[in-house]
């Protein structure tokens, strides 16, 4: 056995390595996050730059003043009302159904353990497929239904989208309640129904609330099926950015003002439900 | 080597919080000390400053002569084996106990004999290629102990070794612990809130409370002579008896007052009492008897509860005042509950308190 | 899990109003992907185009065998595979590292971790657009910045090889904070006294890191990895705006040209095909993910 | 049992009630334009940006003539695919789209299009003022008019006015190629110039110190449209699409030259020049980066504009580059990627005012719409191009026309875009080819085998025989105007 000696040298180097550590951590720390965040802050200031400030060099790291024109135009010249209004309407109707429907889906499967594993895979197999495979035999589908280019096409087929994600975490919230409460509300005489309603539900609702959201986020987001499924009577907010960014004289101000308003949802679901974040995007398998 | 010294260690949390308030102790080669104390008394996280775990707020810690506040826990040479098991749980038995060894980069071949010896002394080598989620808790408990004493250390730390086990586990691990540090002169501290272990284990035995030291001693000084009434009432099952006395003086006659009966120290056939107009007299349950109440004077009382524990009877005797006495009893002791009982002490055996102070008064 | 619902698991009443409540939803999801499943399988059996009205051809396992000798089927794979394989260990090593800086707590990390997270939520075709920005060739940060390191101003998006790294960039912009949480998450999951224990045992920092948190952080590792993939296997938005799949071919992805054999081709027999392949691949992820991390977390009581 | 059925009857009733809610949500909005009271909603397609701007001037006239018009932009590569799924899913969301010529044939061969001769009586389209070619090539389909032009897009070559008169650039040039310095009239030339040009940061230029690298060309590297630019070379080299039997004739020698050709250029070139789009492109030459460059013929109008352009008054522009032939002659052909061309969709159900607005656009206000600094049209019009006055702004009367001479000159030696069924697919095809082999990703002889072998695949799936006949006929009008020789 080495008996390790110790002089006060070698005990002066420990703490400085120590120190010396912590200074790099922070400063690891530092620049990952500066570095992580700088996109962000650049959509943030292009918001405010006028057009010759995107085509200077060195780039323009601060804009000279912080006028709210690009927002105002992006909203009247871009068509920015009508892509945050029908982004609204989609994002809302969806999650309304998807919340509507998958909650009782995924308490059924959840609590009874309905279809099994069996019909936990296909959900699961739903959530990982690319949506971008279901485009095609949408596209006949709607086709046929003559619901091209409407709202429900995407009230629809964001369901296809959603309701696995839903419901796959959903299913988890319910798992998490536990059974005593049922149990005890039946023993009392109260029925399904109601030991649902009254005793489970509202349990239930903080999980709810999140997926919510996150339903809300991810219809928000959407732009292939949008692409696809939509033209001139909805026009969702990603498909009026990405008209911006592929036609001439690219207006760089305005597309970063919107850009900034579509992406102000997600980065309030990061900043005040973290907790949940990562247990929805791991798809429950990490409780967070 | 083995030489552990404590000197004024002080332990401050969130800057407000004292959990341990400047304790000085020091112990040596070969001896197993107990930390004994009710939870939350400091003694985990002595044990704590002791191993590195903890930062130590103030004072200094010597092991070996040499000042460990600021080294690792690793380079401090103790090993610790922890109440929660604390095994890696994605290794196996024999791989947990290794790990220590590998660190050190000891050969194979000598990992293997030191392991199976450990593992051979503390019974669970049958489990050596289980892992630790799929045991025991005593075969886990054996693991971590094993993983501690398998390498040499001048200090083992036992972290409440026995608080998880059943009775039977719990006898058997105890002299089994005992017995590997005495083979192999370990000098081992041994946190426990458990008394009866301190007792049986201990070469000396340091009571805490509250962050403080009360009383370092051998389990016989610790047991005989509590050095203030805290240790009186915390070790010894049931606890010694404290009761509180009053001095009287009627018709120039000097009585004892215990409860509503009047005594004179003769009567009680104490020779002395401190020169005090109240104190506490203790006496262990089994120096307290029964007199028969014809022919002698002595503490009047009814039966409170009485138990046949088999071995010995056990019996609560409530006094006037709502004192309730504790005695032990012969085997064919019976007593009908609130029956008259009146209570004499071994007069050598009683012990006096301060009750300012709570200590002893030796000097009378 | 608990397991005293048994109570709750007899019955055929009981399956009634599991079946009842569940009714709407599954309906809704059947019927959704039925279609599109029965229409993808019959289709990929045919040669068939929606840019012209000439009728369907049967032709059996033509368009797999013709799409398996196809160059650019075997580019996209391959671009996919690329992400992969060298977005992932990048993004597990940077988020591994970030994850143990901030596992120790200071006072601001809960709000150093939620501002590190803002790119998972990002709007993917925002940041797919911001990277263009920021990868312009003359006007952008980028190159401005690395000019400082004595770098020569680069092409990101014009040269394929770098067309590549700007898309794992993005990628490994977008997804290195959430590998990060997850494995703050399996880091706070193993018992602080097992850190203890090894410590007193006497391991460095360096041998605790590869003795105890790496072996314990395994199972963590295999989610985010297995995750990685399948949202891999889902891009579009971000290569779609970032590169549009150039240049050349030398970004298209799976989902890309899926979109481009169905969208712009209009060749659905071909757009069928590929559906069906990456559908197979999807559910053999599934069947991993379901035996790995589902049962993995049946047995832990968390 | 009766608490049960009672939910799901509750739930099937939500559920029909939210769909009915949202369905006819939908219809409202669709009926809304079909209202005969308020003002009938044409909704306008077209690629978003400038070229959409002259529907915001003619706004005013329209609500005089009851018309709303709605504005619906897309973005430039994506016309095709978008308009293709509407004209696919039949929504009847477009009342006029604006669309690139290629794609005429298969639209108008499948029947998405209204031909609009019967609707010449109510406004005079001038057709007989149209440059033919853009007129009877991208207009016309088996004798019928789909469309009438909006932009006459057409490829010139664009120089450094500067660069090429200074006298020590000139003796320079001489010294080193024993050649004086001329706007090339050959690739060959074109290569020489480009490599002379091509300056580092600090080296001189012209009298002056650039501070910025400097190249000897530009192309459009983006995918999208390269390959017309790839066209200029490969016609001018006496190349071809296909023969008559449909054979695809881009990997002959000619299309392997002519890509060899485009890639030796660019290394004279920027280095980000295959991410460069219509803007970046645009932007590198008004900004002073390259010396000469091939582009729209817009890009002279917004060379003069102070506003983002650093080489006002200095922007030549000149006949496309082609091949010495054995008279001493030069062979050039121009290429017309997008253009733009204004169509009624067949679903179109006010069919009168929407060509109100397409009569507007090409015919009323056309020289306004293609002489205007907003827009990035191009002139089509006899009138445009003789009407140098209207273009004063952007130059003197004599820089005008020659500008418009040069434009007409190259319209008049158009490579147009094959517009039969398929089309959008098969320059595609060829557009990932070109980029790919100019990327480096591919060699040019296999990028164009491998795109020659697509295109045989599309003719088979499409139906060659078909195919085969429509090409044909479109060669048959190509020939008229000298475009083709059999």
């Amino acid at each position: 056995m080495s008996n390790i000696i110790l002089t006060n040298e070698s005990l002066l180097k420990r703490a400085r390595i120590r120190r010396l550590f912590s200074i790099l951590r922070f400063l690891l720390i530092g620049i990952f996050l500066v570095s992580f965040m700088f996109p962000v802050f650049w959509i943030a200031i292009g918001a405010f730059k006028v057009s010759g400030e995107f085509y200077s060099y060195p780039p323009v790291f601060w804009p000279s003043s912080f006028g709210f024109d690009n927002f105002t135009r992006a909203f009247t010249v871009f068509g920015g009302v009508r892509g945050l209004v029908d982004s609204l309407v989609v994002a809302s109707a969806n999650t309304l159904l998807v919340i509507g429907f998958g909650m009782l889906l995924a308490y059924s499967m959840g609590r009874f353990k309905l279809g099994g594993d069996d019909l936990s895979f296909f959900v699961l197999s739903l959530l990982f497929a690319p949506p971008v495979i279901a485009t095609m035999p949408l596209f006949m589908i709607f086709k046929t239904l003559k619901i091209l280019d409407t709202y429900p096409v995407l009230f629809v087929s964001y369901i296809l989208i959603n309701m696995p994600f839903a419901v796959w975490i959903m299913k988890g919230f319910f798992e998490d309640i536990p059974h005593q409460i049922e149990n005890a509300a039946l023993l009392d005489g109260y029925s399904r129904l109601h030991a649902f309603r009254k005793y489970i539900l509202p349990l239930a609702v903080p999980g709810i609330a999140v997926t919510a959201l996150f339903v809300f986020i991810f219809s928000w987001n959407e732009y292939l099926f949008a692409l696809i499924f939509t033209r001139s009577n909805v026009q969702t907010l990603t498909l009026t950015l990405s008209g911006m960014i592929g036609g001439h004289e690219i207006h760089w101000g305005e597309l970063s003002a919107l850009s900034l308003v579509a992406i102000t949802p997600g980065i309030i679901l990061t900043l005040f439900f973290q907790k949940y974040l990562v247990r929805g995007l791991t798809f429950g398998a990490v409780k967070g | 080597m083995g030489h552990v010294e404590l000197r004024n260690v002080w332990k401050i949390y969130d800057k407000s919080f004292e959990a341990v308030k400047g304790i000085s102790v020091s112990f040596s080669d070969g001896e197993f000390v107990s930390l004994l104390g009710p939870s939350g008394c400091g003694k985990t996280s002595t044990l704590r400053m002791v191993a590195g775990l903890e930062e130590i707020s103030r004072g200094e810690i010597f092991i070996d002569s040499i000042k460990v506040n600021d080294l690792e826990p690793g380079d401090r040479n103790v090993a610790m084996a922890f109440e929660a098991y604390a095994l890696y749980p994605h290794l196996t038995v024999y791989e947990n106990i290794a790990y220590p060894l590998r660190i050190r980069k000891i050969a194979d071949s000598e990992i293997k004999t030191r392991v199976n010896e450990m593992c051979e002394s503390l019974g669970i080598t049958k489990y050596v290629n289980e892992f630790p989620s799929s045991l025991s808790g005593g075969v886990q408990q054996s693991t971590g102990l094993a993983r501690a004493l398998v390498r040499p250390a001048s200090l083992y730390l036992l972290d409440e070794v026995l608080s998880h086990l059943d009775a039977a586990e719990r006898t058997m691990l105890r002299a089994e612990i005992r017995r590997v540090q005495k083979l192999m002169n370990l000098t081992a501290l041994f946190v426990t809130h458990d008394q009866l272990e301190a007792m049986a284990m201990s070469d000396r035995i340091i009571v805490m409370n509250d962050g403080i030291i009360h009383q370092i001693g051998t389990p016989e000084e610790i047991y005989d002579s509590p050095e203030d009434l805290f240790v009186a009432g915390f070790v010894g099952e049931p606890p010694m008896n404290t009761l509180r006395v009053k001095r009287i003086t009627e018709d120039g006659k000097e009585y004892l007052q215990i409860g509503s009966s009047k005594l004179t120290s003769a009567e009680l056939g104490l020779k002395a009492f401190p020169q005090k107009s109240e104190f506490i007299i203790a006496m262990r349950p089994k120096y307290v008897g029964l007199l028969d109440s014809s022919k002698q004077k002595g503490v009047e009382g009814s039966v409170h509860t009485f138990e046949n524990l088999g071995d010995y009877t056990q019996a609560a005797i409530e006094l006037e005042s709502g004192d309730i006495v504790f005695m032990i009893g012969d085997v064919d002791l019976r007593l009908q509950l609130d029956e008259k009982v009146i209570l004499g002490f071994v007069p050598e055996k009683v012990l006096f308190y301060d009750i300012e102070t709570t200590k002893q008064i030796k000097d009378i | 899990m608990l397991n005293n619902n048994r109570a709750l698991t007899l019955g055929e009443s009981q399956k009634r109003f599991a079946l009842l409540m569940a009714a709407p939803g599954l309906v809704a999801l059947i019927l959704l992907v039925a279609g599109p499943l029965l229409y993808m399988f019959v289709n990929s059996l045919f040669v068939k185009t929606l840019a012209t009205p000439v009728p369907p051809r049967f032709a059996f396992l033509k368009n797999y065998l013709e799409l398996f000798q196809n160059v650019r089927f075997w580019n996209a794979f391959k671009n996919t595979m690329v992400i992969m394989v060298v977005g992932i260990p990048v993004q597990s090593a940077l988020g591994l590292l970030m994850a143990l800086l901030l596992f120790k707590k200071f006072p601001g990390s809960k709000v150093v971790i939620a501002l590190f997270l803002i790119p998972v939520m990002i709007t993917p075709v925002v940041s797919g657009f911001e990277w263009k920005i920021i990868l312009d060739e003359r006007f952008g940060p980028i190159n401005y910045l690395i000019s400082f390191l004595g770098a020569a101003p680069k092409a990101w998006l014009a040269k394929p090889v770098l067309a590549m790294i700007s898309i794992i960039i993005m990628d490994t912009w977008q997804w290195t904070p959430f590998v990060t949480v997850v494995l703050l998450a399996g880091l706070s999951a193993i018992p602080k006294q097992v850190y203890e224990a090894s410590s007193v045992d006497g391991s460095s920092s360096w041998e605790t890191l590869w003795r105890i948190t790496m072996p314990l952080l395994k199972p963590m590792f295999a989610l985010v990895v297995l995750l990685r993939i399948i949202f891999i296997f889902k891009i579009f938005d971000p290569v779609q705006v970032l590169t549009g799949g150039g240049p050349g071919i030398a970004t298209e992805t799976l989902s890309v040209l899926t979109y481009i054999y169905g969208f712009k081709n209009f060749n659905v027999g071909m757009t069928s095909t590929l559906a069906v392949i990456q559908l197979i691949i999807m559910v053999i992820i599934a069947k991993l993910f379901m035996a790995i991390v589902m049962k993995r977390n049946a047995g832990s009581t968390e | 049992m009766k608490g049960k059925s009672k939910i799901f009857l509750l739930a099937v009733v939500l559920v029909l009630i939210f769909t009915q809610a949202v369905f006819s949500g939908g219809q409202k909005d669709e009926e809304g334009g079909a209202e005969k009271d308020g003002p009938i909603r044409i909704a306008v397609y077209g690629d978003q940006g400038h070229n959409l701007t002259p529907l915001e001037w003619i706004k005013e006239d329209a609500e005089k003539m009851g018309i709303e018009i709605e504005v619906i932009g897309v973005p430039f590569t994506a016309v095709y695919e978008k308009l293709k799924t509407e004209f696919i899913g039949g929504t009847g969301a477009y009342d006029l789209v604006i669309f690139y010529p290629a794609y005429l044939g298969e639209f108008a061969e499948f029947g998405y299009l209204k031909p609009l001769d019967q609707y010449f009586e109510l406004y005079d389209p001038k057709l007989d003022d149209i440059v033919p070619a853009y007129r009877d090539l991208y207009c016309n389909y088996a004798g019928s008019t789909y469309a009438l032009p909006y932009d006459g897009d057409v490829l010139n070559f664009y120089f450094r006015k500067d660069i090429f008169s200074s006298a020590e650039e000139k003796t320079a040039f001489k010294s080193k190629y024993g050649k004086s310095l001329e706007v090339p009239e050959t690739w060959k030339d074109l290569m020489n110039v480009a490599e002379f040009f091509t300056r580092k940061k600090g080296d001189m230029l012209a009298g002056e110190i650039l501070t910025q690298d400097f190249y000897g060309f530009a192309f459009l590297g983006a995918r999208g449209f390269a390959y017309a630019w790839w066209s200029n070379i490969f016609a001018s080299l006496g190349g071809s699409y296909f023969d008559r039997n449909l054979k695809p004739q881009i990997n002959s020698a000619a299309g392997i030259e002519a890509l060899e050709i485009l890639d030796k250029l660019k290394a004279f070139s920027p280095p980000d020049v295959m991410n460069m789009g219509y803007e970046e492109l645009k932007n590198a030459f008004l900004q002073g980066r390259v010396g000469t460059m091939v582009q729209w013929s817009d890009v002279w109008k917004k060379s003069n504009d102070p506003a983002i352009s650093n080489i006002v008054g200095n922007c030549g522009i000149a006949r496309m580059p082609g091949v010495r032939q054995a008279d001493g002659s030069v062979y050039f052909r121009a290429a017309a990627p997008v253009g733009r061309i204004i169509s009624i969709p067949e679903t179109c159900t006010h069919p009168e005012e929407a060509y109100w607005i397409a009569w507007k656009l090409t015919t009323d206000i056309s020289t306004e719409c293609v002489s205007s600094s907003a827009t990035g049209l191009d002139p089509y019009r006899y009138s445009h191009v003789e009407n140098a006055e209207a273009f004063k702004a952007f130059g003197t009367l004599e820089e005008s026309k020659e500008y418009l001479e040069i434009v007409m000159e190259n319209l008049n030696h158009l490579f147009p875009d094959v517009n039969i069924p398929g089309s959008g697919e098969y320059l595609d095809t060829l557009d990932i080819a070109i980029t790919s082999a100019l990327s480096g990703s591919t060699k040019a002889k296999a990028a164009l085998d491998t795109a020659a072998k697509e295109w045989d695949k599309i003719s088979e799936t499409l139906g060659r025989d078909k195919q085969k006949k429509i090409y044909n006929n479109m060669l048959d009008v190509w020939a008229e105007y000298g475009f083709w020789k059999d």
